[in-house]
């Protein structure tokens, strides 16, 4: 399983050095469980990326007038795009909930004179504010209001 | 020296072997150890060491662990063996060089390169004028010190590198450990030293590689928590590049 | 050819002494280079696993030097040299103020200043503490302070084997480069030797792998003489089956010694600490617990009869802020968490107070060789040592060792490159010889076992003439069985079983001279407590001992004691 | 190329860290109600017409989140799949191909910003 990946990765600086065998790294972290999860997170990416092209073509359609809107809301029913907007759906949740948990640790202890509130509060308030943003478009692009 | 204690139990170790001198690449060996309840991955290894085969390389000394010599990949993790039970282990124990790294000799890892790296980043004190020890001590509250304490608890075990994906697949990365050595003296009230710290961390092993794997924080067996400090040192990094276009800086 | 390097000054050893040797050296002199070598990288050093703190006197605490230094006197049993314990009380605060304007992490009152604890045989409390990491934090702020001077060059992973001598003079090291199992010659004006203690001469001891008296023995087979020997200290609170240390701080902070009962004896019985109770020097305490034990008052386990540390009335936020590292180690090798129950506990091996003979400058009676820290004996703990000042020690006869050094290196001479060399090359051809030597029949590590068990039964915590008498001879065997010993590991690379075979070697050095030295001495004083007897005998013992090394064997001498202004008296708490 | 986005590189994890927090707050919602609801047809008749989609899009708010909704996980997954690729292709963060993820993301935002400005 293992490879040679770059035998000068860590390279040594001292008189009389022997030879040594080339680090132990797997072909690929999928062969590795606890590597699985960060994998798919990376992967998310994926769908992301997709999707700010998607949200790019819808800004054009709107710009273009009322058929190419009409289009679009076309393709939108279409199998294809259903599932990959159900998949991206699922890889947004995921990336809020692993990113949410890892954010909070990031904030360091003091940043010049303003000091961050305790972490599970910032964890809480990520939280809140996700369900709070979701609730509002919800509600405006569902057309309850205005 | 102790009288038997427990039920021992017999356990197979599957253990790297390498020898530059002989092998072209590393091999593996087995041994059958019966081992106490109570002994640690690295009880084991001493014992092989010590009465079935004198020939088996390993580093360790403290075994209590904190001198951070021990360090192994034992079934695909890294471990300090010192600490590991193996009671958490059934019938089978693999234990490797730690990943990562290349390879001295059977369970001896080359850590030059981390040792470069580490010192690449600065770790002491930097201040525009130095006190006199007569001067007395500086006064740092609780506070203050709880900025950094965390990040001034690593013993350079290496376990962080040999779990993070990024140090696996680029070489120059500075990765966990030294940045966070970095991060512990950026935050420490003593220091003046964040600007020539954050052009290192913005430099050709820049701390932005990383891409919040958070194995290091996973594997650490000291929870420093080098994942905080590399995504805490990435936002400083950021603010003090800023910075610096808007105050010029002299040199 | 062998490759050679040259350096001003060559520090061996890379523990609290040999990094603040290495560091002063540098400091005192802006052209000096600095050889620092080490069987292990720096931060792997035994320093590292300290727990409790280090000793200076701080203002405002109702404390002064002189206080300290009559405290370090009285534990030492009145045989500590007087100036070196002055120098040492008057240097300790800078040093460790030193080491804070490093960066070292000391724990912290509320108003910012450094906060201290009390330790056994202190009248005050003047510990310095970082939590209960202290000598992990100390050999990480010093090890990456040194990393800023250039001009401290480190050879780690190289293991010293011989000291060079040329024209009754020091004038280099030899060592074996683990990595490649090449041998490599060090020239330099003046060697430091700052290898640590020798604990592993033990089986069961607070020490790590690498503490097996390398230096005594290097020095030793120079022809400095070892001093006062027979004084090691068994610390009262390690963990049964591991030795792991259980450190002095969480007395220190409050917790209590208990037997089987529950009874808190070092209060209910008398054992000589009289107030102090819990905070009573080591000596006295290890001596009491093994009196509880043959009492019956001990606890049975697995690792022999213990008796217990009580933590619990601290509370978890006290354990946690103070000690949270004796919480972890409880944990993982003892199976207990000290919130909720006691910690078994038992004497432990832990520190030599003898060692290789030096003067208040760290300067040995051979030109060019210095030492300091726990391979040293400057003659600050006498019969024994208080707990903190160790770490402390390290710092000022550091410092002191590596300025002398250099001051010695610009009067001296290079010695001659021919004959070094020579000498050198015989040395390597000796490892040559030795490594993988199939022909012999005796194992390391049986034998390392023998000596092990020899020394704990003739020099435990409570001796009789006999059992050491029985020691010295055990020993004596031992060491000539070493001569037929087998080697079975061939290659250069990385030989782990030759590095032990050659330490084993200064093992037993060690011990033969602890072993003689402990019987010769028929009094108990400190650490050296004889069962026959029971007494200090200051008319006919006030003297340190001396070891020299002969083809023959071990030969003794005598050293008198630099008493200035604390007259003897009996030692009660 | 390689110091060029050594240099980007504070900038790209900023953008990148603000499509991770921001562009995930914002994602579930508009991805319910505007590619899933009004598709599935659980969304109040009308409620995605053209006229009322104009309406709300052309707002200022409107328009500052609907680039957000383009440029932030153009961004995000730009600096995420360059570090999948790196490990599939089993070495370091590549310059070449990040370079071509992030000039994707990049053409993506201003792009969305023309369109944004247009409507
Ligand atoms: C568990 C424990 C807890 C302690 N707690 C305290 C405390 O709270 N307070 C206190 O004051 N003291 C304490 N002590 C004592 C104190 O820590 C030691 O006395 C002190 O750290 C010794 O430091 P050193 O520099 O002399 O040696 P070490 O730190 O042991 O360093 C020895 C160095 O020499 C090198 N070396 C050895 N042999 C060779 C060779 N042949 N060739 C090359 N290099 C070699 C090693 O690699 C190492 O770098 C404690 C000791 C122990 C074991
Ligand atoms: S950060 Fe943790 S895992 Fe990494 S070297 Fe330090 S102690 Fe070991
Ligand atoms: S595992 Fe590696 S990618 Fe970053 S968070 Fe830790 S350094
Ligand atoms: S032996 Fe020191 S950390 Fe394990």
């Amino acid at each position: 399983m293992a490879r040679a990946s770059h035998p000068q990765a860590m390279t040594p600086h001292r008189p009389g050095s022997t030879r040594t065998a080339p680090p132990q790294v797997p072909d690929t972290f999928w062969s590795q469980p606890r590597m699985r999860t960060y994998l798919l997170f990376d992967a998310t990416g994926i769908p992301y990326l997709v999707l700010g092209l998607i949200v790019l073509r819808v800004a054009v359609a709107l710009g273009r007038g009322p058929e190419a809107w009409q289009e679009l809301m076309r393709d939108f029913s279409n199998p294809l795009y259903l599932v990959f907007h159900a998949i991206a759906l699922i890889s947004v949740i995921f990336v809020g909930v692993r990113f949410f948990r890892l954010f909070p640790k990031a904030q360091p202890a003091r940043l010049g004179p303003i000091k961050p509130p305790p972490r599970p509060v910032i964890h809480a308030g990520l939280y809140a504010a996700w369900i709070a943003v979701t609730l509002a478009l919800l509600v405006v692009l569902g057309g309850l209001w205005p | 020296m102790a009288p038997e204690t427990g039920e021992m139990r017999k356990r197979t170790f599957v253990v790297t072997r390498f020898d530059p001198d002989k092998d072209q690449v590393p091999k593996t060996q087995t041994y059958e150890v019966a081992c106490r309840p109570d002994w640690k991955v690295l009880d084991a290894l001493n014992h092989i060491k010590d009465e079935i085969d004198p020939t088996l390389s390993h580093r360790w000394s403290c075994r209590m662990a904190v001198c951070g010599s021990c360090g192994m990949n034992v079934n695909g993790e890294p471990k300090l063996t010192c600490k590991t039970q193996l009671a958490d282990y059934g019938e089978v124990v693999e234990v490797e060089p730690l990943a990562n790294f290349p390879i001295v000799r059977d369970l001896v890892i080359e850590m030059d390169g981390f040792m470069e790296k580490f010192k690449s980043v600065k770790p002491w004190v930097i201040v525009a004028k130095e006190k006199a020890a007569e001067e007395g001590p500086n006064r740092q509250s609780p506070e203050e010190l709880s900025a950094f304490k965390q990040f001034s608890m690593c013993i350079n075990c290496m376990l962080c590198y040999a779990a993070c994906p990024v140090v696996a697949k680029e070489p120059h990365f500075l990765g966990p450990a030294a940045i966070a050595l970095g991060h512990r003296y950026n935050m420490d009230s003593r220091d003046e030293g964040a600007a020539e710290r954050n052009e290192v961390f913005r430099g050709e092993g820049t701390v932005f590689h990383c891409s919040y794997a958070n194995e290091c924080t996973e594997v650490c067996p000291k929870n420093v928590d080098p994942a905080a400090a590399i995504n805490q040192a990435k936002l400083n990094a950021v603010v003090d590049w800023a910075a610096s276009f808007v105050v010029k800086r002299n040199g | 050819m062998m490759e050679s390097f040259r350096h001003d000054v060559i520090v061996v050893g890379g523990g609290g002494a040999g990094l603040r040797a290495a560091i002063a050296a540098v400091e005192a002199d802006p052209k000096v280079t600095v050889a620092l070598v080490s069987k292990v990288y720096p931060m792997r050093s035994h320093t590292v696993s300290a727990e409790g703190g280090a000793a200076a006197y701080v203002e405002g605490k109702g404390d002064s030097l002189e206080k300290h230094a009559y405290d370090t006197v009285k534990g030492s049993d009145f045989l500590a040299a007087q100036d070196s314990v002055d120098y040492f009380v008057e240097q300790a605060p800078l040093e460790l103020t030193r080491l804070e304007h490093w960066g070292c992490p000391w724990s912290r009152n509320d108003d910012g200043t450094v906060a201290t604890r009390p330790f056994g045989g202190m009248a005050v409390p003047r510990t310095w503490f970082a939590a209960d990491k202290v000598g992990f934090h100390m050999l990480h702020s010093l090890f990456q302070h040194s990393l800023r001077f250039d001009r401290i060059v480190r050879y780690d992973e190289h293991f010293v084997t011989k000291l060079l001598v040329d024209d009754g003079a020091v004038k280099g090291v030899a060592a074996l480069d683990i990595r490649s199992g090449a041998m490599r010659m060090f020239q330099g004006r003046a060697v430091i030797l700052a290898t640590g203690g020798a604990g592993k001469c033990f089986p069961f001891t607070t020490n790590g792998n690498i503490k097996t008296g390398d230096g005594m023995s290097l020095a030793y087979r120079a022809g400095v003489g070892l001093k006062d020997m027979e004084f090691v200290q068994y610390h009262p609170t390690g963990l049964p089956g591991t030795g792991i240390l259980i450190t002095e701080a969480s007395r220190g902070e409050g917790g209590y010694v208990l037997n089987a009962e529950g009874e808190r004896f070092l209060v209910t019985r008398d054992y000589g600490v009289g107030q102090k109770a819990e905070l009573g020097p080591r000596d006295m305490i290890s001596r009491a617990e093994i009196l509880e034990i043959e009492a019956g008052r001990g606890i049975k386990g697995p690792y022999g009869e213990f008796v217990q540390l009580d933590l619990r009335h601290l509370g978890e936020a006290k354990i946690m802020a103070k000690l949270p590292f004796v919480r972890e180690l409880s944990k993982i090798y003892a199976g207990v968490d000290p919130v909720h129950e006691p910690i078994p506990i038992r004497p432990v091996l832990h520190y030599m107070m003898g060692g290789v003979d030096t003067d208040v400058r760290g300067a040995t009676p051979l030109p060019g060789l210095y030492a300091a820290g726990e391979v040293a004996c400057v003659s600050m703990n006498g019969a024994n040592r208080l707990g903190s000042n160790s770490l402390t020690e390290c710092l000022v006869f550091g410092a002191r060792a590596g300025r002398e050094a250099v001051a010695y290196g610009r009067g001296a001479s290079d010695g001659q490159e021919a004959r070094l060399r020579a000498a050198a090359e015989e040395e390597g051809a000796r490892i040559d010889a030795l490594r993988g030597r199939k022909r012999g029949s005796e194992k390391i590590a049986a034998l390392r076992s023998e000596m092990q068990t020899a020394m704990e039964s003739g020099c435990g915590v409570y001796r009789k003439q006999e059992s050491m008498q029985q020691a010295v001879s055990d020993l004596a065997r031992i060491k000539s069985r070493y001569d037929d010993i087998a080697l079975e590991d061939a290659s250069k690379v990385f030989n782990t079983e030759i590095l032990a075979a050659l330490e084993l070697g200064a093992m037993l050095d060690v011990a033969q001279a602890i072993a003689v030295s402990a019987a010769h001495r028929t009094e108990s004083r400190g650490a050296h407590a004889c069962r026959d007897f029971p007494q200090r005998n200051d008319r006919d013992f006030l003297y340190h001992s001396m070891v020299f090394h002969e083809e023959s064997g071990p030969r003794l001498d005598k050293k008198s004691v630099t008493i200035t202004r604390f007259q003897p008296e009996e030692r009660k708490y | 190329m390689k110091t060029l986005l050594l240099r980007l590189e504070p900038v790209i994890w900023l953008l990148f860290g603000a499509g991770i927090l921001l562009g995930t707050l914002l994602l579930p919602g508009y991805l319910l109600a505007v590619t899933l609801g009004a598709p599935l047809g659980l969304l109040p008749d009308g409620a995605m017409s053209y006229e009322r989609a104009y309406t709300l899009a052309s707002h200022p708010i409107g328009r500052v989140l609907l680039l957000a909704l383009i440029a932030l996980p153009l961004w995000k997954g730009a600096h995420h799949v360059r570090a999948l690729l790196a490990d599939w292709l089993g070495h370091g963060p590549d310059p070449v191909i990040g370079s071509l993820l992030y000039a994707i993301a990049a053409a993506g935002s201003l792009a969305g910003i023309y369109a944004v400005l247009t409507l």
